[in-house]
């Protein structure tokens, strides 16, 4: 009893992870229809950065993860992906080209093995069923969300974010200046990133093959919330977050991967949209 | 080429090395031709086709997972060639093409249950990666504890590659087993150990016995999460033999001071040394010579005395329980004694009866 | 066909259409006759291009109804509208660029036929695949990528389509937006000529256009029908003058420039 | 939108039957261009490359062409429907699991097969016990994918999920149906999969007769695929795909129903996997989950896109370039391999998006003008 008890924590914490992962992507995927295949290389590249600044401070390795993963996503943005806006599904296998460049680098620069990233002390121990470290990728989920959406909703360059996001077009003509936002989208989106790297050098494995583990479920979490939806990402992990746990308990890890997968296309019949849709009348 | 797959190639070159500066076999140097399965079954296949058909080499020396093994099996049964297999495996498999010199199970799997059923070890978890070498494993895992008054409080299986442990570690903790029997692959250890670790598990109170953790994945797993943790295998770095010596000596010559040597490693450049000690025996590199000549073949080796089996073509070993130290290094804390002669059916085990 | 005004085609009851709270349509009633030439007009927002999208199937209206003949169209998919003859354009002409024009057109005439028979090369072009390259005077550029033809060209050969489909009713979304003075004329008589035959509905906010080849209006405002009759009585109207007039010409500039 | 063009290979225009002045007829070369380049692609592959090529570089080229047959389905859903595929894997999976079970059955002959007796089966699964008759196990290499490729289609495309979605779901599909395989050892092989096998309707598989056999058998399919595909795609069918493509929501107000269409071609591509499948298990000799995951999925697609996805030749040259390339850089320089094949996706996305063939029609095109403008 316990046992099925401690799965809603336990839940939650698979949802944080979830949402980490895939918070990013609802803003390069959602907002600019970016399908970045290199993502997960970006979580590894923050990863990494915590693997490199070990000694100097966990804490540190957030903020620098983050401005590591969002610069090469603004390098990826500028170099490539800017000639392929209105081709989706072309950028999808432009990125997988640079995400396997990525994990070759990756592992030219820090050998094949996994490396070692210890743990802080101060996050040792735990409550209940749920060690610190844990906690604290939730507490680090519920800030990036807060964050966000306090950027998008309280400053002027969130708002012409979200401008963007509803009718390119139109923010164009009202002299948003799109291409500049394309950039700060990316920067931001890749960055995230970079700090849900940090965050699962706590709980996995730090290697090349790190990214490849996370981007199905990250995209399938953005499927699943609707595209460029906070709440819906939001709710999508946590919800997936949930049926993972519960499916596995019940079951075991292999089934639970299938059964979410079947869940997500009952979902779709009922919502082919995703949880939430932004409403618009022009023809695709 | 994945991770561990390139430092037994590196342990390979490293004997063909040595016994070319010692003269070469029957007086012509070895000449390795390199090729990489890409952790690819059908390329494993592919590049084994290649090797023999149209480099017509004299023997394959690879293979990684038990897949690639099964992959390989029949390019080399059809077309007569030999391979040698360096890693521990499932057992049940005894091919006339090919040379087995990691454990089977009757020299792994077997020890590491007498050794927990020795330390009072009654009640086990197991948990493994979703293939074949876990699944068999664990089936002569749970018939060894039905013979044996064990107990198997669970038994689960997660995907290749999975890293969200939380379930399974909650699961393990709620059937509270006196030690987990761990058969997981690669990456996955590192989320599970990490895992467990950080769930407050520690070694004392209920240690893990690995079969697929070696000098190498420490590191990546982090010593501190594994340290105290048992593994089984027949050979450690810190193995006291001059030979190995000799061996983990050359290998930080060649390959860096900071590289470490471990089981698959050895029973690779075992391999080499036993296929050409074969050959001078048979005087040839003909497959069915080296294979007549094979049997019997005993010279002593890093992880000590080893014989070729001429029936099934496995090889004597002896097998080594070991406890994973704050260094990254592991102790051993057990041995067999001498070698265990190979089993791969389990014929010897009245318990194994029901199991093939 | 014949004119019967009397004989109604299309009837809209109590159509109401929210987005988000917004009421884009709040209780339109409209009904056209077979055979009749209609214009629809309305400041923006008003919602005659929302109307139109209910019509086809597009969007889903939260309340009322939309008979056409004895059938209910709401709540039906879009491609089933078009099967029991309802036919339409868009603001933005929308033809495959990859195709020829005559493919265009061809594929326009073949919705009725059975999946698999689609799956046979073309034979030759069907009558009415003629006939719309003659009303829409594109032969010479039969076997032209649709995507090389101009802004006209492209509206005319989406009417051209909608010709082909053969449609009892036909419903054009400000077919002369954009297009140059020669382009309009030769839209107008395109549209005279088609709606000899065809019952059509016109969504225009040109003033001038309407004036030349207008029968009857109906003006919407802010999601109801404000009016209904013809253009000279719509144009005395001094509650179209007030809400309409003086910003469509604004508009109308608008869409031009 | 940027324009296209069939490739050299992949036909002019289509001749009318009755001559409609708009339409001219196409010059003689131009209608000939087509059969011939066929012609001399269909001697060059059944007649010189079976005589030239040692047999482990014919099976290899074998291989190739199992893909291509892939690939040319990608360009049916891909190239000309616009539906990204990324789990094309699936089908060809289905398809290679089928024939492997009436294989591996027929090989034990009544016994059960080898990896059942390891992994601790007793007795024959219901779900293997048909698959013993041949004619049942070939149905199902194509009704299998087909079925499954319909009922996920209709699933999908009524509810009008599409582009990025639908690739992702697909992709998701395919990681589902490997966790799903390998979870299931007793029936399926687990991560080994299916392999060994002796005997291929009477042949010993392994003979070098057999797998030049095999070669020209697979070789045959491909030639007889590719020119149903060119059928379909000049049909009416294959302009109304194109259409869908460019404008799937004016397509229903044409008066189709666009799922429909998609469904039934994203049946067709999937057939044609499960065929590549079934012809893959004997030329390589095995069949597992490796081979229909993400990652092969995701190599098929970018082969289509390299050989250039909107000419159906361009679908089946880039598999076999691609494939071609994969072993030869995997022979020759192992370390670079990954760095190649990324930079080699990223420049051809960037700077031929309509890939080689495209890249070869803009060449072409601007040699004969330099030609005439001389």
């Amino acid at each position: 009893m316990e046992g099925v008890l401690n799965q809603l924590p336990i839940g939650l914490s698979i949802g944080a992870v979830l949402l980490l992962i895939a918070l990013g992507l609802t803003f390069t995927f959602g907002q600019m229809g970016v399908i970045n295949m290199a993502h997960g290389e970006f979580i590894m590249a923050g990863a990494y950065t915590a693997y490199l600044l070990q000694s100097v401070g966990f804490l540190i390795a957030l903020p620098a993860a983050f401005g590591v993963a969002g610069v090469m996503g603004l390098v990826l943005e500028r170099l490539l992906i800017r000639h392929f806006y209105g081709r989706p599904l072309d950028t999808l296998l432009l990125t997988w080209g640079v995400s396997l460049v990525l994990q070759q680098a990756a592992r030219d620069l820090f050998g094949a093995p996994n490396v070692q990233v210890v743990s802080p002390t101060w996050l040792r121990g735990g409550v209940g069923i749920l060690p610190y470290n844990r906690l604290f990728i939730m507490a680090l989920a519920v800030l990036s969300v807060v964050a966000i959406w306090a950027y998008l909703h309280r400053t002027g360059q969130g708002r012409r974010m979200r401008a963007v996001m509803q009718n390119r077009r139109l923010a164009a003509t009202s002299g948003i200046n799109t291409g500049r936002v394309d950039q700060v989208t990316f920067f931001i989106g890749s960055g995230l990133a970079g700090i849900a790297g940090v965050a699962l050098t706590l709980i996995g494995p730090v290697g090349p093959t790190l990214g490849t583990y996370y981007i199905v479920d990250a995209f399938l979490v953005v499927v699943a919330g609707g595209l460029g939806q906070l709440k819906g990402a939001v709710l999508a992990a946590l919800g997936l977050g949930l049926l993972n746990s519960y499916a596995e308990f019940w079951s075991d890890a292999s089934l639970a991967k299938v059964i979410v997968f079947v869940a997500i296309i009952g979902f779709l019949q009922l919502r082919p949209q995703g949880l939430f849709v932004l409403r618009s009348r022009a023809l695709s | 080429m994945a991770i561990s797959e390139v430092t037994v190639k590196d342990a390979e070159l490293l004997a063909i090395d040595e016994i070319n500066a010692a003269g070469g076999v029957l007086g012509k140097k070895i000449e390795p031709v390199i090729e990489d399965g890409a952790s690819d079954w059908p390329t494993f296949a592919e590049k084994a086709t290649k090797l023999i058909a149209q480099d017509r080499v004299a023997t394959v020396f690879g293979g990684w997972t038990s897949a690639s093994r099964k992959a390989m099996l029949p390019v080399f049964e059809k077309r007569k060639a030999l391979l040698w297999y360096p890693v521990q495996y499932e057992g049940l498999e005894s091919s006339p093409y090919i040379f087995y010199t990691g454990a089977t199970t009757n020299q792994q799997i077997v020890p590491g249950l007498d050794y927990l059923k020795e330390k009072g070890k009654k009640k086990l978890f197991l948990v493994g990666s979703d293939y074949v070498f876990p699944r068999t494993a664990n089936k002569i895992i749970k018939a060894y504890a039905a013979a044996n008054g064990m107990q198997i409080l669970g038994e689960e299986y997660t995907p290749l590659g999975h890293t969200e442990y939380s379930t399974l570690v909650n699961k393990v903790i709620e059937a509270k087993p006196d030690a987990v029997f761990n058969t997981l692959n690669g990456d996955s250890n590192v989320a599970f150990f990490k895992q467990l670790k950080s769930a407050g598990v520690t070694a004392d109170q209920m240690p893990v016995m690995s079969v697929s953790v070696a000098e190498e994945e420490v590191k990546g797993i982090g010593v501190d999460n594994i340290a105290g943790q048992l593994v089984a295998w027949n050979y450690y770095q810190t193995t006291d033999t001059p030979e190995n010596q000799k061996f983990v000596a050359a290998f930080k010559a060649k390959y860096g001071a900071d590289k470490v040597t471990s089981d698959p490693m050895e029973a690779g450049y075992n391999a080499v040394y036993l296929w050409a000690e074969a050959v001078k025996k048979a005087g040839s590199t003909d497959v069915e010579a080296v294979k007549k000549a094979a049997a019997g073949v005993t010279l002593a080796r890093p992880e000590g005395q080893v014989t070729i089996d001429g029936d099934n073509q496995h090889v004597y070993k002896t097998a080594r329980i070991g406890v994973v130290q704050p260094d990254g290094q592991i102790k051993e804390v057990w041995n067999s004694g001498k070698p265990i002669k190979p089993d791969p059916y389990l014929k010897t085990y009245s318990w194994a009866g029901g199991l093939v | 066909m014949t004119d019967e005004s009397e004989d109604v085609l299309l009837a809209v009851t109590g159509l109401e259409v929210a987005f988000d709270g917004f009421k884009a349509l709040d209780g339109v009633d409209l009904s056209v006759g077979r055979g009749e030439l209609r214009f629809l007009i309305g400041p923006n927002g008003a919602g005659k291009t929302t109307l139109i999208d209910v019509v086809t199937g597009l969007t889903r209206p939260t309340g009322g109804s939309v008979r056409f003949g004895d059938e209910e169209l709401v709540g039906r998919r879009e491609h089933e509208i078009v099967r029991l003859g309802v036919g339409r354009t868009f603001q933005t002409s929308v033809v495959f660029e990859e195709l020829t024009v005559l493919e265009n057109l061809d594929l326009a005439a073949s919705f009725r036929r059975p999946l698999w028979s689609l799956l046979r090369r073309r034979r030759g072009v069907s009558e009415a695949v003629e006939r719309a390259l003659e009303t829409t005077g594109l032969q010479s550029l039969a076997s032209s990528r649709a995507g090389v033809l101009s802004h006209g060209q492209r509206q005319w050969l989406e009417i051209g389509m909608l010709i082909a489909q053969e449609p009892r009713l036909l419903l054009l979304d400000e077919p002369v937006a954009g297009m140059a003075q020669d382009e309009r004329a030769r839209t107008g008589e395109l549209l005279t000529q088609v709606a000899r035959d065809h019952t059509v509905i016109v969504v225009e906010h040109d003033m001038d256009f309407l004036r030349r080849y207008a029968s009857m209006v109906t003006v919407l405002h802010e999601g109801r029908v404000l009016m209904e009759g013809s253009v000279e009585q719509v144009r005395a109207d001094p509650r179209v003058q007030e809400i309409y007039l003086g910003r469509a010409r604004e508009e109308a500039e608008d869409a031009v420039r | 939108m940027t324009a296209f063009q069939d490739s050299t290979v992949a036909a002019p225009a289509e001749p009318p039957a009755r001559p409609v002045p708009a339409e001219p007829a196409p010059a003689r070369w131009t209608r000939l261009r087509g059969p011939a380049v066929f012609t001399a692609v269909a001697v060059l592959m059944l007649v010189v490359a079976p005589l030239a090529l040692e047999p482990f570089r014919l099976g290899l080229l074998a291989k190739y062409l199992c893909y291509a047959i892939v690939a040319l389905g990608i360009g049916l859903t891909w190239g000309q429907g616009g539906m990204l595929t990324l789990g094309q894997g699936v089908f060809f999976g289905l398809g290679g699991y089928a024939m492997g079970m009436y294989l591996k059955l027929h090989d034990a002959g009544g016994d059960l097969p080898d990896f059942m007796v390891w992994s601790g089966v007793d007795h024959l699964p219901a779900l293997w016990r048909p698959f013993g008759n041949p004619v049942f196990a070939l149905a199902m290499v194509v009704v299998l994918p087909v079925a499954v490729a319909l009922l996920l289609g209709v699933l999908v495309f009524r509810q009008r999920v599409r582009g990025a979605y639908f690739a992702i779901l697909t992709q998701a599909l395919a990681a589902a149906l490997v966790i799903l395989l390998v979870g299931q050892q007793g029936l399926t092989g687990g991560t080994n999969g299916l392999t060994n096998f002796f005997d291929f309707f009477g042949n010993d598989v392994a003979a070098d007769g057999t797998q030049r056999g095999l070669y020209v058998l697979v070789a045959a399919v491909l030639g007889v695929l590719y020119l149903g595909a060119r059928q379909l795609v000049r049909s009416r069918f294959g302009r109304l795909l194109l259409a869908i493509r460019d404008g799937e929501d004016r397509v229903r107000f044409l008066g189709y129903d666009p799922a429909a269409v998609k469904t039934v071609t994203f049946a067709i591509s999937a057939g044609m996997a499960g065929i590549a499948g079934a012809l893959f298990v004997p030329v390589v000799g095995i069949i597992s989950p490796a081979l229909l995951g993400v990652v092969p999925s995701l190599e098929l697609v970018v082969g289509v896109a390299v050989g250039g996805r909107y000419a159906l030749a361009g679908a089946v040259l880039g598999a076999v370039v691609m494939g071609y390339a994969k072993t030869y850089f995997s022979e020759e320089l192992p370390e670079a391999w990954l760095y190649l094949q990324g930079a080699l996706f990223i420049l051809v996305m960037t700077l031929a998006p309509k890939g080689l063939t495209g890249l070869a029609v803009t060449l072409w095109r601007s040699v004969t003008r330099r030609r005439a403008a001389a």
